[in-house]
């Protein structure tokens, strides 16, 4: 018979000033299997802990309940002293009557107390019923696979790979760099974004410990965590990057132009083309939505004008596949269409852009050749106006959070607009300025002093033309008065989201995403870096809007994350985790239908002992299982069964109310 | 030995009058990850809600078969809550969906057979909802109070 | 020694139901949802003591309940305390109306096993303070084959009480026991006492009949010897085949008698119960251990065929089978046991 | 409807080419105009096959049981008995090959009183959904209409239903004859009847028919494809198909 | 032949007269039938809304509680106040029916409220119910050549929640009836701007500035006339013209036509039906125009957009 041993804590007066400790424990001890019972201070001190582990060898007691404060605060805590007794830590039941009596009951002791004597009885005879548990242990496949090429992913992938864990980092262009690669200058310091990003760039071709496999897209994700299974989508290139040595004759021959994504579609490309001159790998490749030789099969130029030979119309999509044990996510941000802004003409004039086309535009490699020009007709702009927030902070129109690093570039492009035009001015519209970060408060009040930029506290409420010029409508809040400013350019700094891909990919990672498409990370504070599905880590702004360093330093724990589950030879899991009884088992297989992580399958027995005649079961795959029990209560047979919530202990619960 | 002739003494009977002593019980079955962290929120805020509710953790409500609910009516409770996190936040990605289909069957059922609706009731109450929670024990107790005890046959046998 | 027998008509016999219901705690069959269960009764109008044997369910359940509790217990650290259960309701003096002829010699072949090594004084005391009430059948239903069996169905002395309609609307009420008799003295008026010959020749004349509408009749001795030389017949298997192991001929049987014994228990408080079991069952008899002795369905059938007609009789001397076609009727594959044992008594000896 | 010449020939052709073990049909139970099912392994029973509006059981039924397991069966099926056959075959119970089904476009099927049955007045699938063989003409999908006693149970009020119900449990003698004929109910072993999980391992109360029927009504929700094996065996003619359609999603 | 009910509301049955005669004519003609509500009355735009809660409901919904007499699903009201009040109290009432059942109580003499109308503008029932093909097969006689700003005002399309209706900032569904008419519907960016007809009476130097921004642009954006589809837009713009002129010492000259008299100028109603003498600025110089050819303007230069737009092969 079970003999279990009850706990009460005190917790100081958090639980005795509300509850009645001493009846509790007497109500225990009143239960058949309860051969001890006892309260105490503190139950999580050392002194408190020892009383648990004396009685275990003392009473020899066969399972535990603490009644203290909430499991989810002190359960591992209380695990640890049973293993320290020797005892199987998962007979531990923690009654939770602090958070669940005491403090949500403060005006009526008794009932109070009541409570949790019944939440201690409940305890006990779910304790009863406890088994021992032991950990999983799963091995791992080392490597990592990183998906998206930018900073984030980049950054990730050499810390990884730095450890000497192999890493299969892939890349949806045909060039890693992402949207750093597009970036003039970085704030607060101004260095050039592309000087620091390069040599990283290079870095990663060159790693020893590093696959790069651009223009690729991972399709499908098998398996849990140390063993995934990734099959990745190799879009056809037309171009032998073994054989190209990247000379750029095609490119420059070919006739067909397609609007620059690199250059936010400001300029033009050719069908065959390298992103921008410093792209790695520096190969060109056949977009084969534009190519007139794929489209009617008329042209070849590019083929005719390469020496290499290097150009195979013939080419098709290729599926690699990849065994790994943890997964990087990075496939970073967008930027929102500020179309619904329909007061500020969006869509009807063309002297408003967003800030990366500014960005662009400003690049010493832009299509401009770093000076700012009004798209309607290419004259320099000498008042610019900068509207921030657009987009973000606006749940009417767009989204409710703020973008966090728009302040910083808005300044920035201040300064860069200063530099590129001397007697211009930027007019600055803005919500708050948050400048939260070392030298960005310092970089703001550059941007003030030094370029003389107006900074307008108010919404932009209305922009209209006016001849050549853009009447941009506003309030000045410190003035309290509507302002008008004649702009020749005027910049939206949109909301950033996340890349509209992401919901399908988290589908097929398995992962969880908010509303706006951000993934999840496993907790918003304590673990930001993990998913809710072992091995996945989120870096970058897939989880959040991030400038640069925060980028780094996430992608930084995302390696650190990856080589700490890849310090042993295998994993060590809670083991809370389904089984089957294969004798119960009918094989109806509506478990495999409703298990989120696909942690079931299906195996032939044999019917009887020995016999030929075979029948199908279903199996769980324990490394992949992550315990939710879903598969327990639609399991009609009563087959399934989840340690540690078993049906016998919680209708054992229910029964002891 | 005394023949069974346990009737089914009534799953609602309006005309039996609850003793003044007497006070519902509520089994709460909490997923882990939203309502039970819900719940120990509200402890934390020491926001007051009616003792009655004996709460039990799940690790998802997709967890919750209704058996439990059928049992708990049976032996125990006077009313069942249940709750999970909000559709689409589930810790396990689509559990309380499942759960959410389940428990429409089982309350469609319940109904059928006579039990008042808010004899079992559901709620989605997130890890960050621990006000709503202290609301929703308070509602389904005031519910319950409403409807009385539930007279399942079952308590009769085992009254002492 | 001989008992009296009176006549009365159809009112009169009425009047006298009326007059017991009245008087005395009196069960009869009430119908519900098409099929008649015995039940206590509170007026005539509520219950048809005449109700047709295919769709009545057997007596049985009034001395043997479906579930009974053996006892109430609270264990606590302090100890197990055991409590008794509540009064037994069955226990009292009461009548029971519209009972059967097969049904009641039913109550009568399970004294022997009630009365073996365990006494099972509960099932005793409900029979000696009940009084029954029997109306014979005037026709035989399609699935009846009580007059084929070991019994001597005309004189049954399972009953108290016998009714019997004669010609011209009569009835006769025959006083079978001491009990009957007594009772029937105490609740009818000396006019209508009538031992005359007539009256004995009009209800043999009417047993007769009865006799002669058989649609299954059988040679009871030769199957019962056959039976006991054919336990390893392949003929179970043939003639079971299409049985769904549904667990209804034990559960509406007026003979079976196997029970369960399960624990229920809430908080400190359990009660333990003792419920019908079948044999039909896949889990009949299952060992702890996870033997079945009886796996497959033909087995199980032998064990019912076997303690129906072999086993019982060899033990008690009575044959369990009293022949009344319940589990046939209610079988929803019509699987009826006097096809299956007369399957096997044919079927040819196993070498 | 009178298909038991085809369905002789059928089943005599089957056994001849050695394409089934086994053959489930009906037969005259011998005595009045009711059939009753047969499990056939020997070609010499075949021509006692019969099938008429009469055939009132789901044959399905006896897919689940060990003499046909993993054999190759030839049976025959109604629309509603096919819808039960097309939910073994999706749960993985019955494999296809194993089964050579004769189809019937059912006209409706009477009870023992020759009256038709209620679920045939109701049914909107009346031809075999899954076949390898159809007899008769097909009757097309009927528009579906609300089980009568489920819609009238439905406007009453709670206590009314309540009542209704208390009845049903009361009366109720838990043979589990419902459970065994029920075609879906093929689990190894059910779990009402497993210790340790229920406090109600098994007494035969009023509220451990409640926990059973319920539990019934659960697992069947969604899945009951309208056959009524069940209250053809029900000893107590109990209408529990209620509990069951009423919960159909 | 449709049918449908019509809430007239005060000013069309005083300064905006002309509205009201050319809704009618225009309605005939595009078949639709109009079912006046009988014993209408003031839907409370002035003052009750601003001053009790519990008035600024009743009003409106004794007038709704009376067209859900009339057998017609959808009431029609020309007056954009008017139809603001009525959208404002049915939105609330549909969503609140506690609130419904006590303001009900006030008109419980009219009936009970149900919620069946569907209340729209007339703007919204010529675009949505009507249809802009249906306008075009009746177009006998199209107004091109003119130039027309079309202007909204704050109520007709705005706050979106209530109206339901088209963009809050930028709508076009009166441009699209305008261009269907055969006139060219200019570019303008102060369609749903404040006319400043609140302080109409009280501060009439707000009103001379709003409007006269209104007029500037709208004589910026090229256009020969203004069209509105809402009485108090019509009477601001047209009566303060000379003073805003004045004011700002500028000639604008822009006549401020109802949409609807355009629309029965372009069915073929002769030009003195109109009721054109009721306007203060005089509407013969934007009529004038019609029958111009106007040209479309040249391509400017190479702009991002276009670049944008489509690749293309050299």
């Amino acid at each position: 018979m079970a003999r279990v041993g009850v706990f009460v804590c005190f917790c100081g007066a958090n639980i005795a000033d509300f509850v009645d400790v001493p009846t509790v424990v007497e109500e225990a001890k009143k239960i058949r299997e309860v051969k001890f019972a006892v309260d105490y201070k503190y139950m999580c001190s050392d002194p408190g802990q020892q009383m648990i582990r004396d009685a275990i060898v003392q009473y020899r007691l066969t399972s535990i309940v603490v009644a203290a404060c909430s499991p989810r605060m002190h359960e591992k805590t209380f695990r640890k002293a049973l293993s320290d007794a020797g005892m199987n830590p998962y007979l531990l039941e923690v009654a939770n009557i602090r958070e669940h009596s005491s403090w949500v009951h403060q005006k009526d002791k008794k009932a109070a107390t009541d409570k949790a004597g019944d939440l201690v009885r409940m305890a006990v005879a779910k304790s009863i019923a406890n088994e021992q548990l032991h950990e999983i242990s799963v091995p791992v496949t080392k490597r990592a696979l990183v998906i998206g090429g930018g900073i984030a992913g980049i950054q990730a992938a050499l810390d990884i790979a730095d450890a000497r864990i192999p890493v299969t980092l892939v890349e949806r262009s045909p060039s890693i760099g992402g949207r750093m690669a597009q970036l003039d200058e970085t704030f607060p310091t101004l260095d050039c974004s592309q000087c620091i990003l390069t040599p990283k760039m290079v870095d990663v071709a060159s790693h020893p410990f590093i696959e790069l496999i651009p223009y690729s897209e991972v399709i499908e994700l098998d398996g849990y965590v140390g063993n995934y299974k990734a099959k990745i989508r190799k879009k056809a290139s037309y171009v032998n990057f073994k054989s190209c040595t990247g000379c750029g004759a095609c490119w420059q021959k070919c006739p067909v132009k397609v609007p620059n994504e690199y250059n936010m579609g400001i300029d033009t490309r050719k069908a065959i083309y390298t992103p921008f001159p410093q792209a790695v790998p520096n190969k060109p490749v056949i977009d084969a939505k534009h190519c007139t030789m794929l489209l009617k099969g008329k042209c070849g130029i590019c083929a005719k004008f390469c020496e290499k030979g290097a150009i195979d119309f013939k080419m098709t999509d290729e599926v690699i596949e990849r065994e790994i044990g943890a997964v990087v996510v990075a496939t970073g941000y967008d930027l929102w269409d500020a179309t619904p802004y329909e007061e500020y003409g969006v869509g009807r004039y063309k002297d408003i852009i967003n800030s990366l086309e500014f960005e662009r535009m400003v690049s010493a490699n832009g299509p401009t050749g770093g000076l700012p020009v009004r798209p309607s007709d290419g004259k320099v702009p000498k008042t610019v106006v900068f509207i921030k927030c657009v987009g973000s902070r606006d749940k009417a129109k767009g989204i409710e959070f703020c973008s966090k690093i728009c302040c910083m570039y808005t300044a920035k492009h201040a300064i860069l607009l200063h530099h590129k035009v001397h007697d211009s001015r930027a007019y600055i519209f803005y919500m708050d300025i948050r400048a939260a970060g070392k030298g960005y408060e310092e970089f703001v009040n550059r941007a003030q002093v030094e370029t003389g930029a107006v900074y307008l506290r108010g919404r932009v409420s209305k922009i209209y033309q006016k001849g050549e010029k853009l009447m941009v409508r506003g309030e000045d809040g410190q003035l309290g008065q509507e302002v008008e400013v004649e702009a020749d350019l005027v910049v939206l700094a949109t909301a950033i989201i996340p890349d509209k891909e992401n919901p399908a990919l988290a589908r097929l990672l398995g992962i969880s995403y908010d509303k706006y498409g951000y993934l999840s990370e496993a907790h918003p504070k304590l673990r930001p870096v993990e998913t809710a599905k072992a091995g996945i880590f989120l870096a970058g702004c897939t989880q959040a809007p991030k400038d640069i360093p925060e980028t780094v330093a996430q992608a930084s724990a995302c390696a650190a994350k990856v080589c700490g589950l890849f310090a042993g030879d295998t994993i060590k899991k809670d083991p809370m985790v389904s089984t089957v009884n294969k004798d119960f088992c009918s094989g109806c297989q509506n478990c495999v239908k409703v298990c989120p992580y696909q942690a079931i399958v299906t195996e032939d027995i044999p019917l009887g002992h020995g016999a030929k005649e075979m029948r199908t079961v279903a199996k769980i795959n324990e490394g992949v299982c992550q315990g939710c029990g879903s598969c327990v209560a639609i399991c009609r047979s009563m087959a399934i069964n989840l340690a540690g919530f078993t049906d016998p202990q919680i209708i054992n619960e229910i029964v002891a109310i | 030995m005394e023949e069974v002739k346990d009737k089914i003494v009534s799953i609602e009977k309006p005309e039996l009058i609850a003793p003044p002593e007497w006070k519902p019980v509520i089994v709460g079955i909490l997923c882990n990850w939203c309502s039970y962290a819900g719940s120990d929120l509200t402890g934390t805020s020491r926001t007051q809600y009616p003792p009655n509710i004996r709460i039990i953790r799940v690790p998802c409500s997709s967890r919750v078969d209704p058996w439990f609910i059928i049992k708990a009516l049976q032996t125990t409770a006077d009313g069942v809550l249940i709750s999970g996190c909000h559709p689409g936040d589930c810790h396990y990605i689509s559990g309380n969906y499942y759960a959410r289909r389940r428990f429409l069957v089982t309350k469609e059922l319940l109904k059928m057979v006579g039990f008042h609706e808010h004899r079992v009731q559901f709620s989605w109450v997130s890890a960050a909802e621990g006000a709503k929670f202290a609301q929703v024990v308070k509602k389904v107790t005031e519910d319950v109070v409403k409807l009385g005890p539930l007279h399942l046959y079952k308590k009769e046998n085992f009254s002492k | 020694m001989s008992f009296s027998t009176f006549v009365t008509d159809k009112d009169g016999l009425q009047k006298l139901y009326e007059a017991i219901i009245s008087k005395h705690e009196t069960y009869a069959p009430v119908e519900k949802f098409g099929k008649y269960d015995y039940k206590k009764v509170s007026s005539l109008k509520e219950c048809d003591p005449d109700s047709p044997i295919a769709m009545t369910m057997s007596v049985k359940p009034l001395f043997f309940p479906r579930a009974s509790k053996i006892m109430k217990y609270e264990a606590t650290s302090a100890g197990t305390s055991i409590h008794e259960t509540g009064q037994d309701q069955l226990s009292g003096p009461r009548v029971i109306l519209g009972v059967k002829h097969c049904d009641a010699r039913g109550l009568q072949v399970l004294e022997a096993v009630n009365k073996w090594d365990y006494i099972d004084s509960d099932f005793l005391n409900r029979r000696a303070n009940t009084v029954i009430f029997s109306k014979r059948c005037d026709k035989a239903d399609t699935q009846c084959f009580c007059t084929s069996l070991d019994y001597d169905l005309e004189n049954l002395d399972a009953l108290d009480v016998a009714v019997v309609s004669g010609p011209g609307g009569k009835v006769y009420l025959q006083a079978r026991t001491e009990k009957g008799e007594n009772f029937l003295k105490e609740n009818l008026g000396k006019e209508s006492a009538a031992g005359s010959q007539q009256a004995l020749d009009e209800m043999k004349k009417q047993y007769e009949a009865f006799a002669a509408s058989f649609r299954l009749k059988m040679d009871y001795k030769d199957v019962n010897e056959k039976m006991s030389k054919r336990f390893d017949s392949t003929a179970y298997e043939e003639a079971t085949r299409n049985c769904v192991s549904c667990n209804t001929c034990a559960f509406i049987c007026p003979t079976c008698h196997c029970f369960k014994i399960s624990d229920e228990k809430i908080k400190d408080t359990g009660v333990r119960y003792k419920s019908y079991d079948s044999c039909n069952n896949v889990y009949f008899t299952l060992e702890a251990g996870g033997h079945n002795p009886r796996p497959a369905k033909y087995r199980r059938w032998r064990q019912r065929s076997m303690h129906k007609f072999v086993y019982y009789k060899e033990r008690f001397g009575v044959n369990l089978c009293v022949g009344c076609g319940h589990c046939a009727i209610s079988c929803p594959v019509n699987i009826s046991i006097f096809e299956v044992v007369n399957h096997v008594a044919a079927a040819p000896m196993e070498v | 409807m009178d298909y038991s010449k085809q369905i002789q020939d059928i089943a005599a052709k089957l056994f001849a080419e050695g394409k089934i073990d086994v053959f489930v049909g009906y037969r005259m139970n011998g005595f009045d105009d009711n059939q009753v099912p047969v499990v056939i392994n020997d070609p010499k029973e075949v021509p006692a096959l019969v099938f008429t509006e009469k055939s009132v059981f789901n044959l399905s039924n006896y897919l689940k049981a060990d003499h046909t397991r993993n054999k190759r069966v030839g049976l025959v099926v109604k629309g509603c008995d096919s819808r039960s056959l097309n939910l073994l075959l999706t749960e993985s119970q019955v494999k296809r090959d194993n089964l050579y089904i004769i189809g019937i476009a059912c006209e409706g099927v009477v009870d023992e009183k020759g009256q038709k049955m209620q679920n045939c007045i109701e049914c909107i699938v009346p031809d075999a959904v899954v076949y390898d063989e159809m007899l008769g003409s097909p009757r097309g999908k009927k528009d579906y209409i609300v089980n009568a006693d489920i819609a009238g149970l439905a406007v009453k009020g709670l206590v009314e239903r309540r009542e209704y119900f208390e009845e049903i449990f009361d009366n109720c003698i838990r043979c589990n004859a419902c459970r065994h004929s029920c075609p879906l109910c093929y689990c190894a072993k059910c779990c009402i009847d497993q210790e340790t999980a229920t406090i109600y391992n098994g007494s035969n109360t009023a509220s451990s028919a409640f926990h059973a029927l319920m539990t019934w009504s659960l697992h069947l929700a969604g899945r009951c494809v309208d056959c009524r094996n069940c209250e053809k065996a029900c000893p107590s003619h109990l209408p529990r198909i209620f509990c069951i359609n009423r919960t159909r999603r | 032949m449709k049918k449908v009910t019509y809430f007239p509301g005060c000013s069309a049955h005083g300064t905006s007269e002309e509205f009201d005669q050319t809704v009618k004519m225009v309605m005939k003609t595009l078949d639709v039938e109009m079912e006046e509500i009988p014993d209408w009355n003031c839907c409370g735009a002035t003052s009750a809304h601003t001053m009790n809660e519990s008035l600024a409901y009743a009003l409106p919904l004794r007038n709704l509680v009376l067209a859900e007499k009339l057998s017609n699903d959808t009431m029609t009201v020309p007056c954009a106040s008017c139809y603001q009040r009525m959208k404002f109290t049915k939105i609330h009432m549909d969503e609140n029916p506690e609130l419904a059942r006590k303001i009900n109580t006030a008109v419980v003499g009219e009936g009970q409220y149900q919620g069946r109308v569907a209340v729209k503008s007339m703007l919204q029932y010529c675009y949505e119910d009507v249809g802009i093909e249906a306008i075009k097969t009746k177009v006998t006689s199209p107004i091109s050549g003119m130039k027309i700003a079309c202007y909204y005002g704050c109520l007709l399309t705005r706050p979106k929640a209530i109206t339901q209706f088209d963009s809050p900032e930028y709508p076009m569904s009166m441009d699209r009836i305008v261009e269907a008419l055969g006139a060219k519907a200019m570019p303008f960016d102060f369609k749903t701007e404040c006319c400043g007809a609140s302080f109409s009476i009280s501060d009439t130097d707000v009103v001379l500035q709003l409007s006269g921004k209104i007029l500037e642009m709208a004589k910026e954006s090229g256009a020969h006339a203004i069209v509105v589809a809402c009485p108090l837009c019509q009477s601001n713009l047209d009566m303060r013209q000379p003073d805003i002129e004045k004011k700002f010492k500028v000639r604008y000259d822009l006549p401020i036509f109802y949409l609807t008299q355009l629309m029965a100028m372009a069915f073929g109603y002769p030009k003195d039906k109109m009721m054109f003498s009721k306007h203060i600025v005089p509407v013969d110089g934007a009529l004038a125009h019609i029958g111009e050819v106007i040209e479309e303007p040249k391509k400017t230069a190479k702009g991002k957009k276009a670049v944008k737009a489509e690749s293309e092969v050299e």
